[in-house]
């Protein structure tokens, strides 16, 4: 599912779009096994000159943790994360997420994982990118089946986060006042593909932008200084897109 | 007292059937040998508390028919995909399924540690995990001007069972920074350890190392289980065995290929 | 950024003149060579959170006009007496009490350390210590049968001040066993450390060091002040100076006393 | 205010009587500058072979905790407390403690420390033991200007624990529903001056028997075993009671 053969990969242009979404923040916290937001997070921290402040999940090396399993959750409660990336087996129109089944709860027909801390970090982190390369009406529902977490909340709840865009291979969303606006649509791909791919309703402008392409000094920058950092965490994508190995033993996180 | 060093099946003997039994996530220490002698001694029944997400643990207990109720936020193979056992489980309703979400175990056990029959938790309001469980309540807050709130009742299992890298003589146990286990130990009623070695002389006797120790007070029993937390990696002393764990997903697609691995891995007691 | 280690007195800069400033008992890291600088700065109007209890700290910047308000389970020199200063302010009416019992403000803090707007606790039903905080609730435990219990508001200070025996260049700094200093600076907005000396290296390098380590993430700024504890002790480093407890408390009985104590030991700044 | 010349002072009375009152239990936590609660559970712990565990707080020889100051609270939360001492500026028939302040809290004519922990430990350990040294009707009064924990409480009201007994220097008080009564007196005592230096009314029988001094095997326990034990935490009692003193640099807690 490249791009269209360009001077660029897919996964360069995805990280430049969530480095411009992260913007001027503290601190980014990259769940495990998140390769192109973490590219987005170093890269952004590379522009800041050191912020924000990047957690990479599942890695020992890049994150600072002390007190446990619990510290995330707490250091999101405190208001110290930023900007958090959730993914689902389903999303909806309205920023639902569902990471737990499709089908009805007490006789599920597929199985995922599990909510993990969706239903808590999407509440509590400010801006909260969701991600889901694949960009279908499986996964791009009109209602999920299971709300791990809601996209929204009635105005008294306690809510000082949530979504605010929700990045595919296809395009780019916008997320406000409960629905999903179409932003821009990447080099390659048409709004007639995105609406016949999509199975919520979505806002748009008469002419919907293309998604920028990563600029010659972004891509410069992702390649030469933020694969090489990436690669002590992600070493098989940092080979696969930038070419990236490290010298002998590449860095392994123990979990 | 007689010394808290044991062999592992006598370390697991105060796991009863029907026991509720916490167990941490898959990269803190998963007490992975004690997974499968538990299993080989046919342990039924059991509440697993998997704090707050579980991976090959769970699966394999799962698949070994020990479980009853499993309250966890997730569980998964991670890179090596979906944890077969826990989804056809799941599906096919033999286990009871409690969802949960991360900081809410976290709480959950908190509230026992500190002796409180709840914790509160932002969040939850609005999402389906909270819908179905009927266990946890949402209240005004008695602080805020119309402010729902959930509250967690505490959760104290019967026991804990973590691994870690090493004990002393006196049962302490050196957790580092993975001090949700030293919160597991508080919470429950009893706590089970296997450990890769025996440390030398006293944990609590040195500052450095006093600072990552859980107290011998709170320990039950202790088993040297060296490398007890293979296939699993155990922090800062190593890493998973990926080859195994992509044989696993491989083998644990089916029903067949599951009881083969229980075979050949479980049974065999090769890699106990 | 720039790095986090600071001169004293700017370290100090960003607790403002009616900050709620979180402290450590006695026992557990007391910055006193900061205190003396933030009453030679001549701050006032703190709200003191001691958590859970304090001694010369308290006393000293009670006497020093800086308190507004006191939150805490008790102020004493121990076994050299009541804490002069601290009774006399009571007593006169000079600072605002806010008493509590320990597990009260440990709670306290660890809720705004969970965010939370609460935290529950067992006991305090009958006493007066409850009687006399109007921003306590009691509600019925929606888990329970007719089973009151309390609840206690976050306590969220601007700035947590602590003490510590070494810190890195990265501001990461070691804590050991004395755990509440993490949950303070988990609760505080800022936190602002002294230490008695530079680790050479960084602290999360190092397994065994990390455990006992508060990252750097949470510091604002650190100051180097060696001894930084004096005359109180740092745990596994240094003990109390007994003599010169006892003479502060001989000297503080009075307030002319007091006072003379502060020009010699605090504005001379022959102690800092 | 030493017992009458007898082949034992009154501290080894003090002490044999709160061993006893400790009974058969798991852990016995002593508060700071304690020597006396501190002998008992020593001596408790050498005729129990190892059991009861004790902890003297305020010696991190004595203590295992590694969790931080709220240890001390969440392991008695977790019922892991059997045993605790607790002391009160006033204290009241009711068994109520006041640790705060005398005549009006607003105007206070004496201010203490304040209520440390006891307004939840009182609460949740099975066994307190109030010690008093001081016996006279300016410490144990009608009723306590402040109750820092209260002695009772309503049936609905969680609580594990409470007081079980009242030691001074003159007598023995047992703590139930409610009521003090005196158990017996210490010799050199008499009840008639238990009953004009107590503030408070208590239940009697008619006869009160005399509190039983130490044994010979007890006094030799405390004196060659748990003496030394006890040196290291409280060297001057130790020296001063025991005429123990240790070899060299006398361990010292660092708070």
């Amino acid at each position: 599912m490249n791009a269209a053969p360009r001077d660029f990969r897919s996964e360069e242009l995805l990280a430049d779009v969530i480095a411009r979404l992260i913007g001027d923040v503290r601190h980014v916290a990259v769940g495990n096994a998140s390769p192109i937001p973490a590219t987005a997070a170093l890269l952004a921290r590379e522009r800041g000159h050191g912020r924000p402040y990047v957690s990479l999940l599942g890695s020992p090396k890049n994150t600072f943790w002390t007190d446990g399993a619990r510290e995330l959750f707490d250091c999101a409660g405190q208001g110290r994360i930023d900007v958090f990336f959730l993914s689902g087996g389903q999303i909806d129109g309205h920023g639902n997420v569902n990471l737990v089944s499709t089908g009805d709860y007490a006789y599920p027909k597929v199985r995922f994982p599990g909510s993990f801390g969706s239903a808590y970090l999407y509440y509590v982190v400010p801006k909260v990118i969701l991600f889901r390369t694949e960009h279908s009406r499986r996964t791009l529902v009109p209602k999920v089946d299971f709300i791990s977490a809601p996209g929204t909340n009635a105005p008294n709840v306690f809510r000082p986060g949530g979504p605010i865009a929700l990045i595919t291979n296809r395009c780019l969303f916008g997320f406000a006042q409960g629905r999903f606006t179409l932003d821009s649509v990447h080099p390659g791909h048409t709004v007639d593909e995105v609406i016949e791919h999509t199975g919520f309703e979505f806002e748009r402008t008469a002419a919907v932008p293309q998604t920028p392409p990563p600029s010659p000094e972004t891509l410069k920058l992702m390649r030469e200084v933020v694969a090489p950092q990436l690669a002590e965490v992600y070493p098989q994508f940092a080979a696969q897109v930038f070419g990236i190995t490290l010298p002998l033993s590449a860095g392994t996180a123990s979990g | 007292m007689s010394g808290p060093i044991k062999s592992l099946d006598e370390a697991l003997a105060c796991i009863a059937d029907g026991a509720m039994l916490v167990v941490p996530r898959e990269v803190s220490g998963v007490p992975m040998a004690a997974t499968r002698a538990l299993i080989r001694r046919g342990v039924k029944r059991l509440h697993l508390v998997a704090l707050p997400t579980s991976s090959l643990q769970a699966d394999l207990l799962i698949g070994a028919g020990c479980i009853d109720t499993l309250e966890t936020s997730a569980v998964s193979l991670g890179e090596f995909g979906p944890a077969p056992r826990f989804s056809a489980a799941v599906i096919s309703g033999t286990i009871k399924m409690k969802d949960a979400t991360c900081p809410a175990l976290h709480a959950a056990l908190q509230a026992s540690e500190k002796g409180v029959p709840f914790m509160p938790l932002r969040g939850l309001i609005g999402s389906d995990v909270l819908k179905h469980r009927d266990d946890w309540k949402v209240i005004d807050s008695p602080f805020g001007n119309d402010d729902p709130i959930v509250l967690l009742p505490a959760i104290k299992p019967d026991v804990a069972l973590i691994h870690a890298p090493m004990a002393d003589a006196q049962g302490n146990v050196w957790i580092g920074r993975q001090r949700e286990l030293a919160t597991m130990a508080h919470a429950a009623t009893r706590t089970v350890v296997t450990v890769d070695k025996i440390h030398d002389g006293n944990l609590l006797g040195d500052p450095l190392l006093a600072a990552g120790t859980l107290p011998g007070f709170y320990v039950e029993s202790i088993a040297i289980a060296n490398r007890g937390a293979w296939p699993l990696g155990l922090p800062d002393h190593y890493g998973v065995d990926a080859e195994h764990l992509a044989l696993y997903a491989r083998m644990a697609a089916t029903a067949e290929g599951f009881a083969e691995y229980l075979d050949r891995y479980v049974y065999e007691r090769r890699a106990a």
